[in-house]
């Protein structure tokens, strides 16, 4: 069979709602469908990868033409995003195959699938109400997720996050059903088009409801009540999967989105004060945090005020330094998560200060945290180094100094609070308990992420190629809509 | 390279004039101590016996070797700070290497017999040795401020730091320092009542309270050593001073009147003063010379 | 090398008349005697013609000066100091007390014959002696340096144990470092 | 091998190797260890001079790598001490935990510097700053749970230097378009006058606080006492000097393209100048002996920038061998430190004394330290010195010359303390069978001495490469002869004359008080002193340790009370306090959240026009 973009959305669909009815034969098998999935959509994904680079591929499902009809389009953005989202999530899966031990996992695993569904299906999607739909399927299945371990933190946490989701999908709905009446179409390129003979005050509200609304999945600061509690109740996958997945799916729509319709310079400079006042508030509220996770949710929350800014200077270098510290946030929060999840996991209380000597108990898994630790706080040769340079120097660019300098501040707030981590699992005491195992398949999954962070410091340049495409895709719009709609003047 | 035995001749008696005029100087002092006190006082002699007879103790203690060597170190600081001294004004024999150094490397050689001597203090273990060697640096600290300006003005208005040059230069009565800029001669001489370490400045070696401080252990040939490096010292200091402000000396007449003339200042200050505790003499020296000393350069300036 | 005998004659005598013209006190104030001692040293009688001088350590002196009487608290103290001396020293007893504890002659802790103790080399008898009374001691102490025969520290050293003897007869809980010669 | 990406190789590839071996083979780890230092030495002093010796492009910077004459000043100081520190870790590290883990990150750390002195564009410098800073603070907080809070602060203030670092960096790639040296040097003087100030400013603070110039000094003190002192040796011996390094560039290469140079000169020669009288005093009353010579480096560090910031051949001359020479004696210092530490489990001046006659060698060592350090003649620092005060003077600085000189002379007393406390005085009953340190311990100290007599009496040998980096870093020459040095005036002073009448005078006296037969010497106990006729006992402790410059301290009076070490430590206070408030904006309840996003939309619909210019 030829391979077409739609297997993004459309296997990851059918594992889904293959895996009760194989639960049903074998418990075991379940565990190894969405490997499949994963290694088959990621090799999929790598050899679309060239094609889409030469020329976007745009799908038309069911015949109609656009704007009519619904279309999915592979362009370098989403060739780049969805790759991303394959190799972390079967990375995801590598992890949680012995960390989700407590039953019902079919369940889970069926989750999961559905989640990937929604997230490939954002970044995949070129029409305004299939984004809707896709959205809702992510966030139902990570709202179910939030809440899989059916403890009572886990169902709070779960609930403000549905109470706060559903605001979202509201007012997303909202601005769809206003495009609609304005311009009579769903088709992104369309809108694109016909948004600029919509007056402005509609436009404008549009615009409102579409930032507050993907503003909540994509963390902006007074949007993401949700986040933390999510991300520290959630099981330790489930939180990688936001932070590396659900999020970033939600903020390229946004930007997708903005880029599209809504590309006035005030609308940059709004998101890009968000930016920054998200990555600040969220690092200084991660500082004093007392567990683990609920830190690294507030550490993440400001990586993602740090994306945003990166985005929000809408210029080539920055879209690039953008894509780039996407990808490693992506690694290095999953693999601080994923180790931080086993550290939990044996000193049996959430709180940092029972991880005091854990680096001589769990030698390796303390190894990946101290290294992610190292690696988030840009510092070189790990590949936090080049994001966090890229972005400063884009930055810079387009002289924005005082950027820089809360960027850099904030990345000294960043290292105090993980360093005093560090110092606690080896230096604070010096235990003489034996080593105990973490299981291999976390070990392995770790292992990846850490020689990717490796190469990614050493070379960047593996995926920088790839990034300016990418960039230009985002950035350019008129690309965008001549691939869907073919030629049409402006 | 040919030998010049001249300059031989030099370097083996200046250290043998200098000690015999560093003692006489001592017993004088001794002598017009007693008069102003109304006594007789000892004979010139005097210090030259003590020294003979700590020479001839039968026995001497020690504590290590570094007690050994200070003693050592003194002398050869002394020796070679009168090395670096240009005796006499113009003259091959008594300016013995005075051509291969200068005043920053005097300033700093004279330390280092200071500094050797504080080790075997260290060494000989007595607390009030130890005590005189805090205090000793302590006030060292305080006068070398006022001599440094002095030393600095003069050299940037000379426009050397080589003391032959220096004495050239005042080569008649009114070019000497001493009337070119007074202030820095108040400094330097204000420094020199402490470096000499007479009263008021002799809270190093107080007897009555700690000792004698540092010799406090030294007995015999050590402290025989020390007696002779310290006439030997005066002595070069004296030199160094007459070289710097009062236009050096044609011969030793010369020489002789205007290092006894410095040479009273301190001695009668001393006769006549009670002591300093360490920091009132450290405020004292940071307080009226270190002022001189900036006027001195300040006028130098401008 | 000139004849021996002679080079060291001369060498004595320069020695001794350097000793002699130069002795440096350790006063240990032990008796009522020392108040005798600043008239001495200063403007009336000035001791410091002769080149008598007070020294502060026991290291650098030639005289051990014993002002009057000895308790035997004090007599531990004083061998201490005569040992801390170097050679050539020598001891001057001052005042009856030395000699025959004088007025403490029937006192249960005072030293009655300094020369039992320590290795007296000159006795300046008087209670008080005045300032004339010491100088003339000390003149007789520098005839006998000059003459050579100011051996006090050599009885010391050759009868040591007779001299330890009688200290330890008198010094209860004796705990002195030897005398290491 | 000796090709510049050979010794980056090695170094780091080593670093690993020894952290494996370590969890393999511990028997061959520190053998290993010091082979490849010694090759390494090697390589670094064939490496050939050239400009460019390597470069390459990543992420679309070019990356260049070349050895100057300046560099390889630096590089050998780094490879030497290095090479030293590692000999001496063999026997020093011994038994101590998390050796890999030591080793690894040692050879990081000296690889880091190796990048730093080689790179030639600013991108690869700070990547390799990087590396440095967070392998050194791996080594700071090595030992134990107190070092955690100082190497925090190490870290905190390294970052706030690196982070200058990168926005100067910033702005000259916003303005210039490249951030070769090349290129940065040439097109420096065509920017407007604010970046550069701005440049300038940010470049000096940043590798001002790895040179513990004050007021950017405070991580220093603890950092330097807390990491083992091997690695001290390196700490303050080269890895401070690439904040010198850095400075120079800077200076010379950099802001001397502008208009306000001279001002940037006065201002950076009197900071130094004071760091170096404040951390004397400061050092002047330190109880223990590793804060004591950290404080003496800070200030010695201080010299060095006057140095090189007053700018006259002399002064660079000055300031460039004193760089060396530092290098050498604060190694020389350290290490001796670290034995006694070997040997008696402590640093403390209080606690330890009388060591000189128990270790010998390492007093030698002390000794040859602290004289140099004071810049006593015959041993090499007084030709720093020299030089220092001649530039100083030459160049109309008069009261500035006036405070080195005073902080100079105060170093005597802590340098005195210093030696005293540890190996003088009374001999104490605790460390009675104290023994002497290894071999391979006493030779690394043992040979730094000797080159502090070989550049004491020939400080010619030094001043030749010296000179040559002079030549890079602009057309400064300098006058010297392989032992005399001259000042700009023609003065000059001969060492070779200085160093043997001193020694022809010390040795003669020596004999004839030696000789035997002349007025025998016993030798006496440390207990058997004047002590007013009373027998000391045994445990009664006759050493003056505690308050030694009580005196001094009373004249000073309330000077010390300034510290700007209280403010930071208050600033950071009162931020985690307002961190620790503000994470309350997250209060956990819902319907808040719910309230938050209402907010927001709110106020995006009710300030529409101030965000966007369109009314709603």
């Amino acid at each position: 069979m030829n391979l077409t973009p739609v297997q993004f959305v459309a296997i990851p669909l059918f594992a889904a709602f293959l895996i009760p009815i194989v639960a049903k034969i074998s418990k075991e098998a379940v565990k190894y469908i969405p490997g499949i999935v994963f290694l088959y959509l990621a090799y999929v994904a790598f050899t679309l990868f060239p094609k889409a680079l030469e020329k976007p591929i745009v799908e038309i499902i069911a015949g109609f033409k656009p704007p009519f009809g619904i279309v999915l389009y592979f362009g370098p953005t989403a060739a780049f995003l969805v790759s991303m989202v394959m190799v972390v999530g079967f990375v995801i899966w590598l992890y949680s195959f012995k960390f989700i031990i407590r039953e019902p996992s079919e369940k889970y695993y069926m989750l999961f699938m559905m989640l990937i569904t929604g997230a490939t299906g954002i970044m995949l999607t070129g029409d305004v109400f299939n984004l809707f739909v896709f959205f809702e399927i992510t966030a139902i299945a990570a709202y179910s997720l939030t809440a899989f371990l059916r403890d009572k933190d886990g169902a709070e946490a779960a609930f403000k996050y549905l109470l706060i989701g559903s605001f979202s999908s509201t007012f997303f709905l909202l601005a769809i059903a206003l495009i609609y009446s304005n311009t009579h179409t769903l088709n992104m390129a369309d809108l694109a088009v016909k948004m600029q003979n919509v007056d402005v005050t509609t436009k404008l509200f549009i615009l409102i409801l579409f930032i507050s609304g993907l503003g909540i999945e994509s963390e902006l600061f007074p949007l993401n009540g949700w986040a933390p509690d999510a991300y520290s109740q959630a099981p330790t996958p489930v939180a990688a999967v936001f932070a590396g997945i659900v999020v970033k799916a939600s903020l390229y729509a946004l930007l997708r989105l903005v880029f599209l319709m809504f590309n006035w310079s005030e609308v940059f400079y709004l998101l890009l004060v968000l930016g920054v006042i998200t990555m600040l508030v969220g690092e200084m509220s991660a500082m004093r945090q007392h567990q683990i996770k609920r830190m690294l949710a507030f550490s993440s929350i400001g990586q993602m005020g740090l994306i945003v800014i990166a985005f929000s200077i809408a210029t080539v270098p920055s879209l690039q330094a953008g894509f780039f510290q996407m990808v490693n946030h992506v690694l290095i929060k999953s693999l601080l998560f994923f180790s931080a999840g086993y550290l939990v996991f044996h000193s049996g209380s959430k709180d940092i200060s029972a991880l005091d000597g854990l680096g001589k108990e769990k030698p390796i898994t303390s190894f990946f945290f101290a290294f992610g630790a190292l690696a988030i706080l840009g510092l070189p040769p790990f590949s936090g180094f080049w994001g966090k340079m890229f972005i400063l120097m884009a930055a810079g660019n387009s002289h924005l100094l005082l950027v820089v300098v809360l960027i850099l501040i904030s990345g000294i707030i960043e290292a105090v609070y993980y360093l005093r981590v560090i110092s606690r699992l080896y230096f604070y005491k010096e235990t003489t308990k034996e080593v105990r195992r973490t299981p291999v398949s976390g070990l392995v999954a770790m292992g990846i992420l850490t020689v990717l962070i490796i190469i990614l410091g050493l070379y960047p340049n593996t995926i920088l190629a790839y990034l300016k495409p990418a960039a230009n895709d985002l950035l350019h719009r008129t690309e965008y809509i001549n691939a869907v709609l073919g030629q049409i003047h402006l | 390279m040919e030998i010049n035995w001249l300059k031989v001749l030099g370097i083996l008696i200046t250290p043998v004039i200098a000690f015999i005029v560093g003692v006489t100087y001592g017993g004088l002092t001794r002598i017009i101590t007693a008069r102003i006190q109304n006594r007789f006082g000892p004979p010139v002699t005097q210090n030259f016996w003590d020294i003979v007879k700590l020479y001839s103790k039968k026995t001497n203690i020690q504590h290590g070797v570094m007690q050994h060597l200070a003693p050592v170190f003194a002398i050869t600081a002394s020796i070679t700070t009168l090395y670096f001294v240009p005796v006499i004004r113009e003259s091959t024999v008594f300016t013995n290497l005075s051509f291969q150094g200068d005043l920053i490397f005097l300033l700093y050689i004279m330390v280092f017999g200071s500094l050797g001597m504080a080790l075997g203090v260290g060494q000989s273990g007595n607390p009030n040795g130890a005590i005189g060697v805090s205090r000793g640096l302590s006030q060292m600290v305080g006068y070398e401020i006022p001599f440094v300006l002095a030393i600095v003005a003069i050299m940037i208005q000379f426009k050397t730091t080589n003391l032959n040059d220096l004495i050239a230069m005042q080569n008649n009565f009114n070019h000497w320092i001493i009337f070119q800029s007074p202030f820095a001669f108040l400094a330097a001489i204000l420094a020199f009542l402490g470096m000499m370490g007479y009263a008021p400045f002799d809270v190093v070696v107080a007897p009555a309270e700690i000792a004698s401080g540092p010799p406090s252990e030294f007995g015999g040939k050590y402290l025989g050593l020390m007696m002779t490096s310290r006439s030997i010292f005066t002595f070069a200091k004296l030199t160094l001073f007459t070289d710097i402000f009062l236009g050096g000396a044609g011969d030793f007449v010369t020489l002789v009147i205007k290092t006894f003339a410095l040479y009273m200042i301190p001695v009668l200050t001393g006769i006549v003063n009670p002591r300093f505790r360490t920091e009132q003499s450290i405020r004292f020296f940071w307080a009226w010379p270190t002022v001189f000393g900036i006027l001195a350069v300040l006028i130098v300036v401008w | 090398m000139i004849n021996d005998k002679y080079a060291n004659k001369i060498v004595d005598i320069i020695q001794n008349f350097a000793r002699k013209s130069s002795l440096w006190v350790v006063a240990y104030g032990t008796g009522c005697g020392a108040i005798e001692i600043p008239p001495t040293m200063t403007s009336r009688y000035d001791a410091e013609r002769f080149g008598i001088r007070g020294s502060a350590t026991p290291r650098q002196a030639d005289v051990l000066l014993i002002t009057g009487y000895l308790s035997t608290k004090t007599l531990k103290r004083v061998i201490r100091t005569y040992e801390q001396m170097q050679d050539p020293k020598y001891v001057i007893g001052f005042g009856s007390c030395t000699i025959n504890g004088g007025m403490y002659w029937d006192s249960y802790n005072t030293i009655k014959a300094l020369d039992q103790y320590l290795p007296v080399d000159v006795f300046i008898n008087g209670c008080m002696p005045r300032p004339e009374a010491v100088i003339s001691g000390f003149i007789k102490l520098q005839e006998l340096i000059k003459e050579g025969k100011a051996n006090g520290a050599q009885k010391y050293k050759e009868n040591l144990e007779w001299y330890r003897e009688n200290q330890r007869k008198v010094i209860k809980n004796w705990k002195m470092p030897d005398y290491n010669w | 091998m000796f090709s510049i990406s050979g010794i980056f190789i090695t170094t780091f590839v080593s670093g690993l190797v020894a952290f494996l071996l370590h969890h393999s083979v511990p028997k061959i780890r520190d053998w290993f260890s010091i082979v490849i230092m010694g090759v390494i030495v090697y390589a670094v002093w064939e490496l050939p001079v050239k400009a460019n010796l390597l470069s390459f492009k990543l992420a679309n910077y070019n990356l260049v790598f070349g050895n100057t004459e300046y560099g390889r000043l630096f590089a050998l100081i780094v490879a030497v001490l290095g090479f030293f520190a590692i000999l001496y870790s063999k026997d020093f590290m011994e038994g101590k935990p998390r050796l890999g883990y030591f080793y690894m990150a040692f050879f990081f750390s000296i690889g880091g510097m190796f990048g730093i002195v080689y790179s030639q564009d600013l991108i690869s410098l700070f990547f390799f700053w990087e590396i440095m800073t967070w392998s050194s603070f791996l080594l700071v907080i090595y030992c134990c749970k107190e070092a955690q809070k100082i190497g925090l602060k190490y870290f905190v203030f390294s970052a706030i230097g690196a982070y200058s670092i990168m926005t100067a960096m910033v702005v000259l790639y916003s303005s210039i378009g490249s951030l070769q040296f090349a290129d940065v040097f040439a097109g420096f003087g065509k920017m407007d006058f604010w970046s550069q100030l701005l440049v300038v400013v940010l470049l000096l603070m940043g590798f001002g606080v790895k040179s513990a110039t004050m007021p950017l000094h405070v991580w220093a003190p603890g950092a330097y006492r807390i990491t083992p002192s091997s690695f001290t040796a390196i700490f303050s011996g080269a890895l401070s000097k690439m904040g010198i390094f850095g400075i120079g560039l800077t200076l010379f290469k950099i802001a001397s393209a502008t208009g306000f140079y001279p001002w940037v000169q006065e201002i950076l020669a009197w900071i130094g100048a004071l760091t170096a009288l404040f951390a004397t005093f400061y050092a002047v009353f330190a109880t223990d002996a590793k804060t004591l010579l950290a404080y003496s480096s800070i200030g010695q560090l201080g010299y060095i920038v006057t140095g090189l910031a007053i700018g006259t051949p002399l002064s660079i001359a000055a300031a460039l061998f004193l760089t060396v020479m530092h290098a050498i004696f604060k190694g020389m210092l350290f290490l001796a430190t670290g034995a006694v530490y070997y040997r008696t489990g402590t640093t403390d001046m209080t606690k330890v004394s009388g060591l000189i006659r128990k270790m010998p060698y390492t007093f030698l060592t002390a000794l040859f330290g602290i004289i140099t350090v004071s810049g006593v003649p015959p041993l090499a620092g007084f030709s720093g010195k020299w030089m220092l005060y001649e530039s100083l003077i030459q160049s109309n600085h008069y009261f500035l010359v006036v405070v080195i000189f005073f902080s100079s002379t105060a170093a005597f007393l802590y340098l005195y303390r210093y030696i005293f406390s540890l190996f003088l005085g009374q001999e104490e009953k605790e460390t009675e069978n104290v023994k002497e340190v290894p071999w391979l311990m006493r030779i690394p100290m043992l040979l730094l001495a000797l080159a502090t007599l070989v550049f004491g009496v020939a400080p010619g040998l030094l001043l030749h490469p010296v000179s040559a980096a002079m030549k890079y870093l602009g057309d400064f020459g300098v006058t010297y002869q392989t032992s005399v040095l001259f000042n700009e005036w023609g003065n000059k002073v001969d060492m070779l004359t200085v160093a043997n009448t001193i020694g022809v005078v010390f040795i003669i006296v020596t004999i004839i008080i030696t000789i035997k037969g002349y007025r025998s010497t016993r030798y006496v106990t440390t207990k058997d002193i004047h002590t007013s006729g009373e027998v000391p006992t045994e445990n009664e402790n006759l050493t003056y340790a505690v308050d030694f410059y009580k005196p001094f301290e009373r004249a000073l009076g309330s000077v010390l009370k300034a510290s700007v070490d209280k403010i930071y430590n208050a600033t950071g206070r009162i931020l985690e306090q307002s961190f620790d408030y503000l994470r309350y904006v997250y209060t956990g309840n819902g319907q808040t959240y719910a309230m938050y996003v209402v907010l927001f939309l709110t106020i995006l619909v009710v300030f529409s026009e101030l965000i966007f210019g369109i009314k709603l």
